[in-house]
């Protein structure tokens, strides 16, 4: 099977109704260690991005024309430090997924050209308790899987359920990159935000994979 | 949450058109994108001055729009950066066509997006200088953080920094007096009870009657520490002792004391916590030359304060004291 | 309670000592009695401008101090008018030979003081002539109250009539101004939250969290009545219409719009009450043609805003625009 | 039986202990319906009183003495509206009180004078919601006692016991005068401060009265 234009809307309308549901969640995460508005940002971002997908005139041609809609859109919608790393990210997503349809080594270039753009941006490494904890594992659990022979779907439940863990396993960390870094310590106990908006959007995306599979 | 709003999604906006119209004289008021910039457009041949970061920090940056300080300023929602395509324009309304310095507060949001948008100014052949302000001690050791914080000590690099661009001094040199500026100023606060952000409808941390946070950053974030209430005294100087050390004030050294009120605190207890903040530096054998009190950085209705020290030489001095007219500061 | 303050009973007294070391270019402060006089002292001449009452309205009255306005500010104990013994020195200090016109807030407290403070002061043949400012509309008949209260109106009255006496207006003259202000200032308050009172330790009054009191005064005191939270625009028109209304304005009318903030609003709060009663205004043919929107006449801490309407004449908006050197208020 | 310097300066002590020990409630009372401070201010006004009594180096000769320096004293030390209130009744009962000791007819004149006082400077009449409407039924009853053959002591107990009636009697009432009035309708329904302090005050003259006259 591979992942076509349809499951990419797809994908960002279940990312959406995702962020919109979990809107009060992210804030209070980022409440916790941060400045509480997380899921603020990725609600106003997403909204943003879906009303440009309803006005679209005729569909995209390619995946990328769907990521680079969103990478566009977060980046001058969203603010804060989630708006240019998420932007990045799909931007970067973009231009290697230029092509009507994903298998599962386009998953894979994907997901890694995403997290490229992040750290790019950020600077972080894994252990900051950043969006990277959960990136980085997934793109681990999507290279192992295709390498397995994994088609493009199932990379994407592994990505997904990979970057879950990623996102739990910030709990105990100390944040050394971010707003939550100002902590210290204090920062320990907690679950980053961008980690867990970064799980929803890969799940929404394995989610998208499943019901297109059919 | 009480507050005097609308809708939350429009507190920016409804406040922003408010204080353009107020202030008409002074600044104008761009919408799509959100920008405020100074009544008259660039001065031709002035370096401009943009800054800008999250809302709620107000009088910053918009209330320092104006002749002597900023060209443009850019507000983001409540606390949250603004977007590169909002700083872009700000950039272009504030170029003079001597160049551009963009003043930026040091957090990982306010950097990435400020440098997107340079990229986007600078791409239009505007030539734009980016200094980070990164004052608060409160942040120990950036190797484990995203570095220093850029809380008050901000307003000090708008003002001297705008009175360089006013003289006339050009890009390179205005850059050079920004950085002198954010080498020689110092911050840390306190908070004595959290805000509420409009969209987030409770504290942004919860303290109990008898604990306050030291070390507070100017988004609601929680502090270094929490420890349980003192004196005015005290904490002054668990404020300015850090402020003074970091800068390794010496006796001889003359200094502008700013005291910085966060939004919810009344004046006297600001006048309160300069008074010891001034005994403190006199005991060290410190002048305070120059003396700011009031609230120019805040966090919503936040209450708490911060001590702010710059370290001043003549020529620091003297662009201080140079006419600013602008919403917030005038003189 | 949480408060930036060492001793209750010292907040006024130390509160007041760091205004002076901050402010020592335009004021001086004398202790035992305490009030504050302009740096250099009484100008020959010149009438004199002495006003006063409870502390913990910061910046009013000692932020007001200076050139172009007051000559001398006289701080009660927190809410509390000042006593005679402290009123009749500032009058004494205030004198430039040329008479001295007080300025008092309508409170039985502070006319009383003021009152015997006068008698004194006369009968060290200093020629004293008293204003009472009562601009709060909230106080509906003044058959059945005290009159109406003195609240941010007081700010215009002590700004105008300054300029008139430092362009050398004689005592008369400077009063008439005064009375003329005072006839065309009216203002009504709202209260979010209430202040807590050093020395009291638990807040004015009891609010739940979706109640609000209308028609609030600036000492803690509950409001004519308690409302359910309602957005900030209608919260606006509540307080702007009878305002309006007592002043009568009319289409082709200039006013002056001031919206005061009580303490503890940030200022994004009292631009968006500025942005609809300014629309309000003209919505009724009314020319904002000057404006206030910031923290001059506060209630400690309190969560509110005022707002306060002055009818201008050419002459009101000369005097208006006339240069001030005060550490609150600068132009 | 006569009320002497002795128990002018016992009447002040008794004055000064009961107003620190019900400062909160003064407080809390005016809290209500005014700006919270009566308690604060009479107290502050007390104390100062009492520093001034024990300063003395030598005893004062007259009632009038003592109750004059309670003027002075209240006068410049409480501010507010009841500083000069008191201040003004302190000084008019000192006027008429000039003499070693009082007897009834004295202590009767000697309220009478400072109810003229409060009237003189703040206007009020009974009715009113403020300490008119203690010390008026206390000048009543010290006139009916005096009139009945009552003694210097017995006048002030039946003084004190109207003014605390007179106190209790202005919970009803609408303010129409003071802070409280600005609160219409709204000030029904709880105890004027000032009519409260003052039920002190002369329960404490009556109080050191009953004391001296053994
Ligand atoms: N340097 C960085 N690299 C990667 N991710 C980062 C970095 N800094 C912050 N983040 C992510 O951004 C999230 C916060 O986003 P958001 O709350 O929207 O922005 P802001 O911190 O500006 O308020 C954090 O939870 C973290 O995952
Ligand atoms: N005009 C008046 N005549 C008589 N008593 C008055 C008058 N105005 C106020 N009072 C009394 O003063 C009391 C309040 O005193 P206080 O709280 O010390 O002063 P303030 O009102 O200035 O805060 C009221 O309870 C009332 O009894
Ligand atoms: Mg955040
Ligand atoms: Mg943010
Ligand atoms: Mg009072
Ligand atoms: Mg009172």
């Amino acid at each position: 099977m591979t992942l076509d234009v349809a499951w990419a809307v797809d994908w960002t309308r279940r990312t959406a109704d995702e962020v919109f549901a979990r809107r009060s969640e992210l804030n209070e995460l980022d409440r916790q260690i941060g400045d509480g508005d997380h899921g603020e940002n990725m609600a106003r971002g997403f909204t943003a991005v879906i009303a440009r997908l309803d006005a679209l005139e005729e569909p995209l041609g390619t995946v990328g024309d769907v990521l680079k809609l969103i990478a566009t859109t977060l980046m001058s919608k969203v603010g804060g430090a989630a708006g240019p790393l998420y932007g990045t990210a799909y931007l970067r997503a973009a231009k290697v997924s230029a092509t009507p349809a994903l298998d599962a080594p386009g998953v894979v270039a994907m997901l890694e050209a995403a997290l490229e753009g992040i750290v790019a941006r950020g600077k972080a490494t894994t252990g900051e308790k950043t969006m990277v904890d959960a990136w980085s594992p997934a793109v681990e659990a999507a290279v192992a899987g295709s390498t397995g022979g994994a088609d493009a779907a199932a990379v994407l439940v592994s990505a997904a359920s990979a970057a879950e863990l990623g996102a739990v396993a910030t709990i105990p960390l100390v944040a050394t990159k971010g707003r939550a870094s100002y902590l210290g310590e204090r920062s320990a106990g907690h679950q980053d935000p961008g980690a867990t908006s970064t799980a929803i959007v890969l799940r929404a995306a394995s989610d998208a994979a499943a019901a297109h599979g059919a | 949450m009480k507050k005097l709003i609308n809708d939350p999604q429009n507190v920016v906006a409804e406040s922003v058109e408010g204080f353009g119209w107020a202030h008409a004289d002074i600044v104008a008021v761009s919408f799509d994108p959100d920008f405020v910039s100074r009544a008259g457009g660039a001065v031709a041949g002035k370096v401009g001055l943009v800054s800008g970061g999250g809302s709620g920090h107000e009088p910053l940056h918009a209330g320092f729009v104006g002749v002597g300080m900023l060209d443009a300023a850019v507000p983001g929602a409540v606390f949250t950066s603004p977007t590169p395509d909002q700083i872009a324009p700000a950039i272009a309304a504030a170029n003079g066509g001597a160049g551009v310095l963009a003043i930026v507060k040091n957090y990982t949001g306010d950097v990435l997006n400020f440098e997107t948008a340079v990229e986007l100014a600078e791409a239009d052949d505007i030539e734009v200088s980016t200094v980070i302000v990164n004052d608060d001690v409160a942040v120990l050791d950036s190797l484990y953080t995203a570095g220093r914080r850029g809380v008050a000590g901000t307003v000090c690099v708008e003002k001297i920094a705008g009175a360089a661009a006013e003289r006339g001094d050009n890009l390179a040199a205005v850059t050079a007096v920004a950085e002198h500026v954010i080498a020689n100023v110092r911050t840390m606060g306190v908070a004595l009870a959290a805000c509420t952000v409009p969209h987030a409808g409770q504290p942004s941390f919860d303290l109990t009657d008898d604990e306050i946070e030291i070390g507070i950053g100017i988004h609601g974030e929680p502090g270094r520490r929490r420890i349980p209430l003192a004196p005015a005294d005290d904490i002054t100087e668990m404020l300015l002792t850090p402020v003074a050390d970091d800068l390794a004030l010496a006796a001889g050294d003359d200094v502008l004391l700013f005291v910085n009120g966060m939004g919810g605190t009344p004046a006297s207890e600001l006048y309160i916590v300069y008074r010891q903040a001034r005994k403190l530096l006199e005991a060290r054998g410190v002048r305070v030359t120059r003396s700011l009190v009031g609230n120019y950085v805040t966090s919503l209705e936040m209450q708490g304060a911060s001590v702010t020290v710059l370290r001043l030489d003549s020529e620091l001095t003297a662009l201080w004291d140079a006419p600013v007219n602008t919403a917030a500061m005038h003189w």
